[in-house]
């Protein structure tokens, strides 16, 4: 049996009033690949960042293997402990620094502050046999404002394999990767596991849980419910275990497709970079009907997800909702044209953090008479008209008063969801609508585009989750560089092939 | 290790307490460069209580120094909830009190019940002028508001200035520079006998009331502070962005002419460059000390008022050098600002060596 | 226009440019590693004046020159220290903060000068720093006056630039202070304190700025002023963003700043018969909001600016 | 003799040169033990009456001031104090029963310092510095471009305002610019535009103040004013409860010692000193009155 290299011994933490750990205890082997699951809220990233310093335990501690082998005690509450300690994290939110090189952000903390000079050459040197090694590519001078955020998913990981890590943390790392990507990824730390890199990584992706993790561990409301070796697993029993309960699968009929609710007829965008540009695009989305734009991130999802928000206005082309065209596409004309949007940030551009729920329920809708009349605010309507869609829409949290920062990510999805299916729209632009979101929530939100299609709705889903593309869309479009091309397959490889342009 | 963390609930005799206490505080501080000039703390605590609240004219002229802070302290908070960081008040209430006395001061010789609707009006949309400028070059440009009011403040103060030696210059002024006066019925009605406080206040507190109750019941005010708060969302929601900061814009500029109107139509009764002792600056602390809150803005305004009266009053009685005043204000600014922070954080000690076993 | 050709080509012209720009670099400067860290600090106002009181004092009670200027810059970096206390740790509002500094420096430096000197009519006087003037350099043709007629200060602000500008882009600490002004998380997760960076890079820049008063009554002047320092702390926080955080632009910022008043006042003398002498006096003004203006896209923010960072929290 | 009380309020800091003469003969009064003498400086106008009100108010026998920004507000208070002797520098005149106003009225000796400096220019072209355009120092200004005049008809003048009481960097830089556009001469109303002669070597005229110590041979002449023929009379009034309301201006005049020209004899050639000297008797005598001129003045072009 191999040695262990960490354990932590009753971790508790809590935040006022939501215990986020509960008495956790896990330990790690070295080599050993240890995936972390549960629900969006169930302590996962708390637990890691007690782990790292970042958060002092209420109560429990810590112990790592030091260079020889043998268990110490970390100092807790000291990210500059745990680094020494050897152990690397990567968060779940990135945290670089744009504005300067990744050469610099990886050496950043590894150098005297004080010191006159700096030996960027040997940095640079150390930094290029990492990438040699483990295969991690990315481009080291630019300023990492600059880089894709597959670039920076892997500036991350040799921040922390820099620092010699031997404990290797990485919070749900392929939330934003093509399955390509996160497979090379995979296949990478896979490698360095060979040479006594141990891994605890989280994911809300069964798939890469199954396929790459050695022994799955199971939060469920800040406590570990279980521990399994992966061999012995399967998707039901560990849903099973997060949730408590069985996850109703999500099926889709066939179903025939109805007259167009979108046009677009050659529109073109003009951005500055590539992620915002549009190259004469012509696409039409029926009733009844999803339709799945795969593509490698960065290749014009952007812009096209601005073009049917109405955020952005088409350099050329034309767009027709249903049958009328929107010849001034602002948010506005969209919205009341019959447009539902979901937006990919939805902490940036989904919600306005500081107000209410149900102000946030409403907010595209101040024109309406049941929001407002004569320009002041209707606010028991509002209230209510919240209470009505929390319920039917499940979204739940400390109440429709509270400020909408206070949710969950899955739960401001939620909040998203009712606030654009309520209106019956004929087309649905749902971009990147389950990324960070647990099993539970996915399953809802696909449940409710389905729905939508059902009633008659069109659906335009932008993803980088290829399975989810394959679950839930009725036809397949693939974006690269500001260009669609249509695919008849359901084939992942060859999919996937397109989406990386050495395939037509 | 110090770590600082948000406090759960906070009892209502803490709430109260803790800014009580900021002000015990900031008191206690003032002891310093009281006994260094060699004065008698406990003497001075006195006759500065007397400086504020000794009789009806020193709460009068406390009130009429907050008068246009309430102003300027209003458009400053109105504009930063949509986080347009106006720092020209300053200019704008100069702009505002350039158009009262240039409609006032006899252009128009209308009895009064036009004139100072007039001036009120005018004065408001000179400062809004002078708010919407930097705000378009905002929202067409990108040029930093912060830079540009900043700046406009200076230019205005010297455009004033040749305006003051020029086309508003009181021709009976005997060549200073200062404007005419505006006309008897054109100022707005004194509100004591005999005393300097005058309705300008009253429209401060009709203005402060407006506005919390747009703020919060109004669409206009759910979109100002959708915006402010995240303006990507709501632009993505379908808020005209631009819309909602030039609106704000131009009654954040608005209520800072108003300031300027206010005082020379209400107070002055005409111009001179040294119309306001930085009003328009003080008026940021006030809004930030106020939480950007309207009604919190009446608040921070009596209570920098009071300070500085009370603290002026209480130089003069003691002795001690005029600049004390301004010294008192600054270190109960500092000392309220650490108590709201107190109010709401707690500090703690958490040892972690001993955590760790 | 023949008359601006002249001016414009005249050797006291550049060296007034360079002489108005001197305390402008110091305020730039400061201001600028301030907000590279994340933090507006709209103390520099009152912290001028601080620097220009201290150093001018320490001086007059027989400090020594570079005594005051020393005394100078530890005074601003204590209301520095102070300001950063509120802002950094207690994450209180910036804007507020910043601006009770300014009228807690302003009105300490006041209080305590008529305080310590009660019945002047007179403000005293020190024998501030004197041009350099070397040997044959002095002499050189162009060069010569505007550069080597300055004094230690002009030449300290310049050098300033230059040391500025290598530790923000040549060592670790101005990497981390870059960082710490674009994502203090990312400084966190390297086990840097965010808030030693942020403290310190304000105290730094607070006395960089006190310096810029020093220069008032120590070189520009030998006594000081009530209100001398008359707004130039606000150009700099204007001058900053128009250098995009930059130090070599700050300095181009700072000499353009001076340049425009250096010409202003050579226009008002050559035709301020024709038109109001104000117009002259705005101008700087306006041509920086023109210049900001066109400079404006290119403006990138320090991301973190104006956000408060709490350890622990999210 | 029981003590006056007198208070000042000023709307500057007390070394502005303006107030710091008022200052100084209220300071040279109470070290005789006339009076007791209270200030408070840096005013605002918005504070200037509560602070007037505030000193009546604690019984304030004589108070003495400057109401340039707030002439009737100030003859307001008077009014509603009438006990109470106010002294008030202001370009109005005085009100019964208690309003009493005074001026820098030193026009006279500005001509002969004037003329001082007319005989001096070599380039005939001097720099005049000022802070604002207001009446009290335009008046001066006009006085000694007379006085210029009269020793030098080809004389021509240079005059810039930098809208500042205190910024002596800024006046420094606008007296360098006047110095490269050929003044030899430096009219130093402002505080700074001496330093400035100093370093280009070039010569001064004070105003006002005499700072001829800070600068050995650079001032040439200084037109003073005296504050304590004004002060002395009032307080002198007041003891013997005979104040009323009356223009104090001429106690600035050369003939009641409130001006005064002073000359740095090393600096002045013989000749202009006597001239000098023959115009100072004339306007003593009534012979010759200085022309009042209270416009903004502007360079020659
Ligand atoms: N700094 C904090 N302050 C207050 N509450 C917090 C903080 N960090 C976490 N929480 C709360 O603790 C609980 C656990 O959060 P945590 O981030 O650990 O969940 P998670 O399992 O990582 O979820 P996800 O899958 O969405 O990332 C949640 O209820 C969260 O709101
Ligand atoms: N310490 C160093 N040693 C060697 N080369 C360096 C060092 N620091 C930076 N460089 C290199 O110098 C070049 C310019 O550096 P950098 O990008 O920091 O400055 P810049 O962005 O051009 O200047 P500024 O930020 O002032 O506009 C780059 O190629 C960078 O890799
Ligand atoms: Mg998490
Ligand atoms: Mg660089």
């Amino acid at each position: 049996m191999p040695e262990q290299v960490l354990s932590l011994n009753g971790l508790s933490k809590r935040f006022g009033s939501v215990v986020a750990n509960d008495d956790v205890s896990l330990t790690l082997r070295r080599g050993e690949v240890l995936a972390l699951l549960g629900e969006n809220g169930a302590g996962k990233t708390t637990l890691m960042n007690m782990l790292f310093g970042h958060y002092l335990p209420d109560a429990g501690t810590i112990d790592v293997s030091d260079e020889a082998g043998r268990m110490r005690p970390l100092q807790l509450g000291h990210p500059q402990a745990a680094l020494a300690a050897g152990i690397g994290m990567v968060h779940q939110h990135f945290t670089l620094a744009e504005n300067i090189s990744a050469l610099d952000n990886i050496t950043l903390g590894s150098e005297p502050l004080l010191a006159l000079r700096r030996d960027r050459k040997a940095a640079r040197a150390k930094i290029e046999g990492i990438i040699e090694k483990s295969g991690l590519k990315a481009p080291l001078s630019i300023p990492v404002g600059r880089l894709s955020v597959g670039e920076r998913q892997r500036v991350e990981i040799l921040k922390a394999l820099y620092r010699d890590a031997r404990v290797l943390v990485l919070d749900e790392p392929t939330a934003v990767l093509t399955p390509q990507e996160a497979d090379t990824l995979f296949e990478n730390i896979k490698a360095m596991t060979n040479e006594g890199l141990s891994v605890i990584f989280i994911s809300h992706k069964l798939r890469e849980v199954l396929a790459f993790s050695d022994r799955i561990a199971v939060l469920r409301h800040g406590v570990k419910v279980g521990e399994l070796e992966t061999s012995a697993a399967d998707e039901k029993a560990i849903a099973r275990m997060m949730v408590g309960a069985e996850t109703p699968k999500v099926s889709r009929e066939r179903m025939a497709a109805g007259a167009p609710v979108m046009q677009l007829k050659g529109v073109s965008v003009v951005g500055r970079s590539k992620r915002d540009t549009l190259q004469c695009v012509d696409l039409e989305v029926r009733a009844h009907e999803i339709l799945g734009i795969a593509g490698i991130s960065g290749n014009g999802q952007n812009a096209l997800a601005q073009v049917i928000s109405g955020l952005a206005v088409p350099t050329a082309g034309a767009i027709h909702i249903v049958d009328s065209e929107i010849s001034k596409p602002t948010p506005q004309a969209m919205v009341s044209a019959g447009v539902g949007r979901i937006p990919e940030d939805r902490h940036r551009e989904g919600i306005v953090g500081a107000m209410t729920v149900a102000e946030n329920m409403v907010i595209e809708r101040l024109g309406d008479m049941q929001v407002q009349s004569r320009g002041l605010l209707r606010r028991d309507a509002i209230q209510s008209n919240a209470k009505k869609l929390a319920k039917e829409y499940d979204v739940r949290g400390p109440g429709v008063t509270a400020p909408s920062r206070l949710l969950s990510g899955g739960n401001i999805q939620k909040l998203i969801l009712a606030r654009v299916f309520e209106h019956a729209p004929k087309l649905i632009l749902a971009n990147q609508p389950t990324r960070g979101l647990d099993m539970g929530a996915a399953a809802e939100v696909g449940r409710r585009l389905l729905e939508a299609r059902e009633r008659g709705a069109g659906v335009v889903l932008i993803s980088e989750d290829l399975d989810e593309i394959l679950g839930l869309a009725d036809r397949i479009v693939v974006i690269r560089d500001g260009q669609l091309t249509e695919t008849e397959s359901h084939d992942r490889e060859r999919i996937g092939l397109m989406m990386a342009g050495e395939a037509a | 290790m110090i770590r600082i963390e948000p406090r759960n609930s906070t009892s209502r005799a803490f709430a109260l307490g803790i800014p009580i206490l900021s002000a015990v505080v900031s008191l206690a501080l003032a002891a310093i460069p009281l006994m260094l000039a060699g004065a008698n703390p406990i003497v001075a605590y006195g006759e500065m209580i007397k400086g504020v609240f000794g009789s009806v004219f020193s709460i009068s002229e406390m009130l009429t120094r907050a008068t246009p802070l309430i102003f300027t302290g209003l458009a400053a908070a109105l504009a930063f909830r949509a986080k347009l960081w106006n720092i020209g008040a300053e200019g704008q209430l100069y702009l505002g009190a350039m158009a009262a006395v240039a409609v006032g001061s006899g252009a128009f010789d209308v009895p009064g019940i036009i004139l100072i609707p007039l001036i009120i009006l005018l004065g408001a949309a000179a400062g809004a002028a002078g708010m919407a400028a930097p705000t378009y070059l905002k929202i067409r440009f990108g040029a930093d508001e912060v830079v540009t009011t900043l700046l406009l403040n200076f230019i205005i103060l010297i455009f004033l200035q040749m305006m003051l030696e020029g086309p508003l210059q009181d021709p009976m002024g005997l060549g200073w520079p200062q404007s005419a006066p505006v006309l008897d019925q054109g100022m707005l009605p004194p509100l004591v006998d005999r005393m300097r406080i005058h309705s300008g206040l009253i429209i401060a507190l009709v203005a402060a009331g407006i506005a919390q109750f747009m703020l919060a019941r109004s669409v206009w005010g759910f979109k100002l502070r959708a915006v402010g708060e995240n303006a990507a969302a709501a632009r993505h929601a379908g808020i005209n962005v631009n819309r909602s900061l030039f609106g704000v814009a131009i009654i954040s500029g608005g209520l800072a002419g108003l300031a300027g109107a206010s005082e020379v139509a209400g107070l002055k009764g005409y111009l001179t460059a040294d119309l306001s002792p930085g009003f328009g600056y003080t008026g940021i602390v006030v809004a930030m000390l106020a939480g950007l809150s309207p009604v919190g803005v009446v608040i921070a305004a009596l209570f920098i008022a009071s300070v500085f009266v009370g603290a002026d009053s209480m130089s003069r009685a003691m002795g001690v050098s005029s600049f004390l005043a301004d010294l008192v204000v600054s270190m109960s600014l500092l000392c309220v600002l650490v108590g709201g922070f107190v109010a709401k954080y707690r500090i703690i000690r958490a040892d972690t060596g001993k955590a760790a076993r | 226009m023949m008359d601006i050709l002249n001016i414009l080509l005249s050797e006291s012209f550049w060296a007034a440019s360079l002489r108005i720009a001197t305390p402008l670099i110091f305020g730039v400067l400061g201001a600028l590693i301030c907000e590279r860290a994340g933090v507006l600090n709209l103390g520099i106002e009152g912290i001028f004046v601080v620097g220009a009181m201290c150093g001018w004092m320490a001086v007059w009670l027989g400090a020594g020159l570079w005594g005051g200027v020393l005394i100078a810059a530890l005074a601003g970096g204590f209301f520095g220290l102070l300001h950063a206390i509120l802002t950094v740790p207690l994450g209180l509002s910036q804007h507020v903060s910043g601006l009770g500094i300014t009228l807690f420096a302003t009105s300490v430096s006041y209080f305590s000068y008529r305080t310590a000197l009660p019945n002047v009519s007179s403000p005293p006087r020190i024998t501030p720093f004197q041009p350099l003037d070397l040997p044959i350099l002095s002499d050189l043709p162009f060069l010569g006056s505007v550069l080597f007629q300055q004094t230690a200060l002009t030449w300290l602000a310049l050098l300033m630039v230059g040391v500025v500008w290598y530790v923000m882009n040549r060592t670790a600490l101005g990497v981390a202070i870059q960082a710490v002004g674009d994502n203090p998380d990312s400084v966190d997760a390297q086990g840097l304190s965010v808030y030693a960076l942020r403290m310190g890079a304000i105290v730094a820049g607070s006395a960089l700025m006190a310096l810029g008063g020093a220069f008032l009554t120590m070189s520009a002047f030998d006594a000081f002023f009530f209100g001398m320092v008359n707004g130039r702390g606000w150009v700099c926080i204007a001058l900053v963003i128009f250098a995009s955080w930059r130090p070599g632009k700050a300095l181009f910022g700072a000499l353009l700043f001076g340049a425009f008043d250096a010409l202003q006042v050579r226009l008002q003398t050559e035709m301020g018969a024709l038109v109001p002498g104000q117009v002259f006096l705005m101008a700087p003004y306006i041509l920086s909001i023109i210049a900001l203006v066109i400079a404006a896209r290119s403006a990138d923010y320090p991301r973190a600016l104006l956000t408060p960072w709490f350890k622990g929290q999210r | 003799a029981e003590k006056i009380k007198v208070a000042a309020i000023y709307t500057l800091p007390v070394e502005q040169q303006w107030i710091s003469r008022i200052h100084k003969a209220l300071n040279t009064a109470a070290e005789r033990g006339d009076i007791e003498y209270a200030f408070s400086e840096n005013v605002a106008n918005t504070d200037y009456e509560r602070v007037m009100r505030e000193y009546a108010e604690q019984g304030m026998q004589l108070i003495v001031g400057e109401v340039f920004g707030l002439e009737r507000a100030a003859r307001k208070v008077a009014k509603d104090y009438p006990e109470t002797a106010f002294l008030m520098g202001s370009s109005f005149g005085p009100v019964a029963p208690n309003f009493s106003v005074f001026d820098n009225w030193i026009h006279e000796p500005s001509y002969l310092s004037g003329m001082v400096a007319g005989a001096a220019t070599e380039s005939n072209v001097i720099g005049m510095v000022g802070g604002y355009a207001i009446p009290e120092v335009n008046r001066l200004m006009h006085a000694f471009m007379d006085g210029a005049r009269e020793t030098n008809p080809d004389v021509k003048f240079i005059v810039n305002f930098i809208d500042s009481w205190y910024d002596p960097p800024k006046a420094k830089e606008s007296a360098f610019a006047m110095m490269d556009a050929g003044a030899d001469i430096m009219y130093a109303e402002r505080f700074g535009v001496s330093d400035a002669a100093v370093e280009r070597g070039v010569k001064a005229i004070g105003n006002v103040i005499d700072t001829s110590g800070d600068y050995p041979g650079t001032i040439m002449a200084s037109a003073l004013w005296h504050m304590e023929a004004t002060i002395d009379k009032a307080i002198a009034n007041v003891a013997g409860g005979s104040f009323e309301a009356a223009d104090y201006g001429q106690y600035s005049f050369m003939a009641y010692g409130g001006g005064s020209l002073v000359l740095d004899e090393s600096l002045v050639s013989a000749d202009v000193v006597s001239a000098v000297k023959a115009k100072e008797t004339e306007i003593l005598d009534g012979l010759f009155r200085v022309n009042v001129n209270d416009d903004r003045p502007v360079s020659d072009n």
